[in-house]
């Protein structure tokens, strides 16, 4: 081996602390070489070892009846009837995107397909979830195009569409966006592929791209927190091959077709290293690879290199002696490179060769299970309670709503994101029945009469101001979204984007959003199946807001139950079903009127949603909704305004009627009141719905709105308390559109930048 | 629509047994390069054109247009959106041309809702074989708005002439931007692109298929 | 030996990404671009040949694959070892 | 005044369009293509300055805009009429 000696400042510019370099010299029993030392630096990132997230990760629930494959693998299963399991997950490619938002993102939408089809599954539909920087600067809006267009080359060139996903805007992601990609896919229960190296004597075989110098160092990169220094630093990017992914898709979904396979795992973070120590370490057994033999597309790389190396579209695939060569022939067919690089071993050694030499060889299991884990020190942060006293008094409250919900409507994030999703191509596959717009979309599974609803959703400054209730109410929001567009939730998987944990209040909020998480998925009985955390997110000593996100997967069992948010015909009866509360707090109401971020977040009360949720279901399935849109971000008035405006052709107006009952005017608007949904019935269906509510035993709030209207204006009239005269509201309906629909594209259009 | 498929692989060399061939859309080679320079020299590719030439029916979608282009069966080239970016959304299309093997279903003037969803769909062809197709009915198809009027706002991608679609001068081969196939069974509320696969199989068999239960 | 080739949109055909670019740069503040053309570079690696089969062999390249002649026209350059 | 400015990937940095050409090429027979590498190729008319000062704006230009200089390098010849 060539002997590099191991000093101090080498185990630091690999980001391992003096106690974790102890602990490999005890894994080891003697001196790493430098290699070996490259390899535990990126297996033990954070990244790539969740060190600081895994204790409390357990919290999560993670079984269920429906549950085909939990946490562990590179996606989690849930059963969805007929035989098929939907695969699905997200993660998050935050540090990429900011040095190069285009790639980054690009092959961040890689990374995910291929999580989810190393699991055997076709995928059908990604979504994604992001936080900029307000719009008034350059940078943030480069940032934006480049991330937006990134998405939308991969994935519309990959062939799966995109179908939905979530933005907001808040300056504390300019030094820190963040892009998290989600990616569903189909497959029949029992042909489920695991990343598992089983069988000694079995073949190892490297497929996909060349490997090249590209982004070495990348999973410690995504572990460490930016200053302005590496913005300089800049690491090797990572180009993305939308079309060479195509082909290794349908190379690997001919491998389970042929059932040529016994394992197999994607090359991502830590490239050649993790993919084979985990399929290692999950299998017990070990794996020998020679470097010489991977294909390469630059010269004299070292073995250190090959191994870190973090070239994108890659696979590992684990093979019985005697199919290897079917294995390559589908690799041919397909026209890619393929090699067998190596073999499993019984000694549990990761052991590295270039030719003849040894050049790395270390326990696979100390890598992988055996890395650090802590329990960091947690506290919340002194300004807990200054940002959660909020004192009402002293806010004037609203005598108009007017020129409010006009403001709010055109807020970048609550306004229209066609500017985004008309980039991406949501209708590839012609299986997608509910395109971006709605609360939740959806595709059918063709030939099975079933849909899928899914949505990713998450409010940090909830999760700001009380990062349990932020996670809580992430989950209730993504499971009414579904539930509203006629889905029953199935399973969850999250992207848990915070900043350093080594700060004890970072660590907290860590820690209470999990929490929140848990409890809430805990009750609606939906088992977190898949997840990935991203640490870090911090530059110049700036966090950015907690920020989990919850994508989450529900089956529509009956295509007529699939619903939509926008009013359908004049006449129907506009419900609200749920309460109105005074809730203020957090809410983008008070940022946009007031530029405020504070108070204590909408209280969530679990049972209540519950409930609100199964009463709709119910309605759906009889047949008896004509819209269903839960009220989120801006309350209800921008609630009632996205159910007119959003029709794909004909919006319609509508005529509301609210009484104040006691409550400010702006909360009663502009409130932020969880477990509400604003629905449409037939007025022939009125009574049936009424009595159907009453029936759930009086847990479920209902009250009247109004009527859908085929003028072009919506009215609201508040019915002040006691003497005083209603306040009376008009909008054309033209006018509310032209600020929400071209808000963002006149934003970017402006301040138009690099 | 009751029909037997068979998708052929683009190293096949032969075409026979078919009735009409369709290439859809997608991003042939990542569209590395151009859009469909490098699937035109795909080994099927000859035979497509030897089927074109001896009048077998060619429908080219989105992609396949570009392909289309790419071999000369049909003329002019793509170039970039002038918005740049990727477009998906609903369009209108005008039929200018019914009296063809693609739009037989259709009277000429009828507005068919259809989405487009491309980044190089800016129709280019130069002044002489413009108005050749001008003159000949080769347009097929131009983007309009809901009433049927040809505007330039309506054109989503600044195609010459607002060309959404054009035919060969024997009439049996068409391309289109715009996805019919997307908008064509009872699930998805708009089926219009049903009418230019009604067409087809109407010029090839001769009767109109039963509507989709 | 190497070939260089440009490929440039024929002159009078529209080239939207030269637009937006000009557009962008006048943003910037870049005052006086007059005009901004859009066009591909690409660098060929080839084994040893003459230089005139080299020629040869690049001009075919263009005409069939490399460029769209409809519009877009190429020049190239060999550069031998 | 008028700038050519060549844009081309970093060495070392994957070039999947390159990839694929070179493979097409191949394909079509062409043999002995050892590596493609696409880069783009810009034509900008700038009104009359002094060619250092041309020079000097060329090269912002490329830095701010034209060029992504994470993974792209530039090269430019400023051409006076
Ligand atoms: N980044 C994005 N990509 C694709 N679609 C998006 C994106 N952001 C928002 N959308 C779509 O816009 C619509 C509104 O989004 P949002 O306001 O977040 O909905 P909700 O509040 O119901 O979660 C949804 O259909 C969503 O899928
Ligand atoms: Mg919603």
């Amino acid at each position: 081996m060539p002997s590099t000696t191991i000093t101090p400042q080498l185990i630091q510019q690999h980001g391992l602390s003096e106690d974790e370099y102890q602990k490999i010299l005890t894994h080891l029993g003697r001196e790493p070489n430098l290699t070996e030392l490259g390899v535990f630096s990126v297996m033990w990132s954070e990244h790539c070892s969740y060190k600081s997230s895994r204790v409390h990760l357990k919290r999560f629930p993670t079984e269920g009846p429906q549950v085909v494959q939990g946490p562990g693998e590179n996606a989690g299963a849930v059963d969805i009837g007929d035989g098929f399991a939907a695969v699905f997950k997200m993660e998050s490619h935050n540090h990429p995107s900011f040095i190069e938002p285009f790639q980054g993102a690009a092959t961040g939408v890689g990374g995910i397909l291929r999580d989810i089809f190393t699991m055997g599954a076709r995928p059908i539909a990604l979504l994604n979830s992001l936080r900029f920087g307000e719009l008034d600067s350059p940078q943030n809006t480069h940032l934006l195009k480049g991330v937006v267009s990134g998405i939308s080359w991969y994935g519309n060139c990959i062939g799966v569409p995109t179908i939905g996903g979530e933005i907001t805007f808040n300056d504390i992601y300019s030094k820190n966006p963040l892009v998290n990609v989600f990616c569903l896919g189909i497959v029949k229960k029992d042909r489920l592929l695991r990343g598992l190296a089983k069988g000694v004597g079995n073949q190892v075989l490297y497929i996909g791209a060349k490997t090249g110098r590209d982004g070495i160092h990348g999973a410690t990169m995504a572990s460490d927190s930016f200053d302005d220094a590496s913005e300089k630093k800049r690491p090797n990017v990572q180009v993305g091959d939308p079309f060479l992914e195509k082909l290794l898709l349908e190379a690997c979904l001919e491998f389970l077709e042929q059932d040529l396979l016994v394992g197999i795992q994607d090359m991502g973070a830590a490239g050649l290293t993790s993919s084979s120590c985990e399929m290692a370490s999950r299998s017990g057994t070990g794996i020998e690879l020679d470097v010489g033999k991977v294909p390469r597309r630059e010269h004299n790389m070292t073995p250190y290199e090959i191994l870190l190396s973090e070239s994108q579209e890659r696979m590992l695939l684990v093979a019985q002696p005697g199919k290897e060569q079917a294995v390559l022939a589908v690799c041919q067919k397909w026209g890619i490179d393929a090699a067998v690089v190596g073999k499993v071993t019984d000694d549990g050694m990761l052991r590295i060769r270039e030719g003849d030499q040894i050049v790395a060889e270390i326990p696979a299991d100390a890598i992988a299970e055996g890395a650090p884990r802590y329990e960091r020190p947690s506290a919340p942060p002194q300004y807990q309670e200054v940002l959660q006293a909020l004192n009402l008094d002293a806010l004037p409250d609203l005598t108009d709503g007017t020129d409010a919900l006009l403001q709010l409507l055109a807020s970048p994030t609550i306004a229209s994101k066609r500017w985004v999703y008309q980039q991406y191509d949501y209708m590839v596959g012609t299986n997608t029945v509910v395109c971006p717009g709605s609360d939740a979309a959806v595709v059918r599974i063709k030939g099975t009469g079933k849909a899928l609803a899914m949505t990713t959703d998450g409010n940090s400054r909830y999760c700001l101001l009380n990062p349990y209730m932020g996670g809580s109410l992430a989950v209730a929001e993504a499971a009414r979204n579904l539930v509203c567009s006629g889905g029953k939730p199935l399973g969850v998987t999250d992207c848990l984007n915070f900043g350093n944990p080594e700060r004890p209040d970072i660590m907290w909020q860590f820690i209470m959003a999990v929490e929140g998480i848990a409890d809430a998925c805990r009750s609606f009985e939906v088992p977190v199946v898949s997840g990935n955390v991203s640490l870090y997110n911090e530059t110049n000593g700036l966090s950015i807001y907690p920020t989990p996100i919850i994508g989450m997967v529900g089956v529509i069992e009956r295509e007529e139950d699939i619903t939509t948010q926008w009013f359908k015909e004049s006449g129907d009866t506009i419900l609200l079903v749920g309460e109105n509360k005074e809730d203020l707090g957090g809410t983008e109401f008070l940022k946009v009127m007031h530029s405020r971020e504070q108070g204590m977040p909408p209280w969530l009360d679990l049972e209540q949603e519950k409930s609100i949720q199964a009463c709709i279901l119910t309605l759906i399935k009889k047949g008896w909704i004509q819209s269903a849109h839960d009220c989120s971000e801006g309350g209800l008035l921008v609630t009632l305004a996205e159910c007119c405006l959003t029709h794909p052709s004909a919006p319609l107006g509508a005529t509301i009627t609210l009484s104040q009952e006691r409550l400010r005017l702006d909360a009663l608007l502009f409130g932020e009141s969880p477990s509400r949904i604003v629905i449409s019935v037939k007025t022939k269906d009125l009574d049936s719905v009424r009595a159907c509510i009453q029936d759930m035993g009086g847990k479920v709030p209902m009250s009247l709105l109004g009527q859908v209207t085929a003028t072009d204006q919506i009215d609201v009239t508040v019915q002040k308390d006691q003497g005083q005269p209603p306040c009376q509201m008009v909008w054309p309906v033209k006018d509310l559109a032209d600020q929400w629909y071209n808000s963002l594209p006149s934003q970017l259009k402006m301040k138009d930048s690099p | 629509m009751g029909q037997s498929s068979h998708l052929i692989w683009h190293q096949e060399t032969s075409v026979q047994g078919m009735d009409a061939i369709l290439l859809p859309g997608g991003f042939s080679y990542g569209d590395y390069l151009r859009t469909g320079s490098i699937a035109r020299f795909s080994p099927i590719m000859e035979a497509v054109i030897q089927f074109a030439n001896q009048g077998g029916l060619v429908l080219g979608i989105c992609n396949g247009f570009q392909i289309l282009l790419e071999t000369g069966l049909l003329p002019g080239a793509m170039l970039r959106n002038t918005e740049l970016s990727f477009i998906c959304k609903e369009t209108y299309i005008r039929v200018e041309n019914a009296n063809t093997p693609f739009t037989k279903s259709c009277e000429v003037g009828k507005v068919l809702k259809l989405p487009i969803a491309h980044a190089d769909g800016n129709y280019f062809t130069n002044p002489v074989d413009l108005s050749a197709l001008q003159a000949n009915a080769q347009i097929v198809f131009r983007y309009c708005d809901r009433d049927g009027i040809v505007t330039p706002s309506s054109n989503p991608n600044g195609s010459i002439d607002n060309i959404a679609g054009i035919q060969n001068a024997q009439g049996n081969v068409l391309g289109l931007m715009p996805h019919p196939e997307r908008c064509a069974e009872p699930i998805f509320s708009n089926q219009d692109g049903r009418l230019i696969f009604e067409s087809m199989l109407t010029s090839l068999i001769g009767q109109i298929p039963l509507p989709a239960k | 030996m190497k070939a260089k080739i440009y490929i440039t949109l024929k002159n009078g055909i529209h080239d939207p990404q030269g637009r937006a670019i000009q557009q962008s740069l006048q943003t910037l503040g870049f005052e006086g671009v007059q005009d901004v053309r859009m066009g591909k570079f690409l660098e060929v690696d080839l084994q040893e040949m003459k230089k005139d089969s080299a020629e040869k062999t690049i001009n075919t390249m263009c005409q069939k694959l490399l460029a769209n002649t409809v519009i877009e026209d190429f020049r190239y350059e060999i550069i031998e070892n």
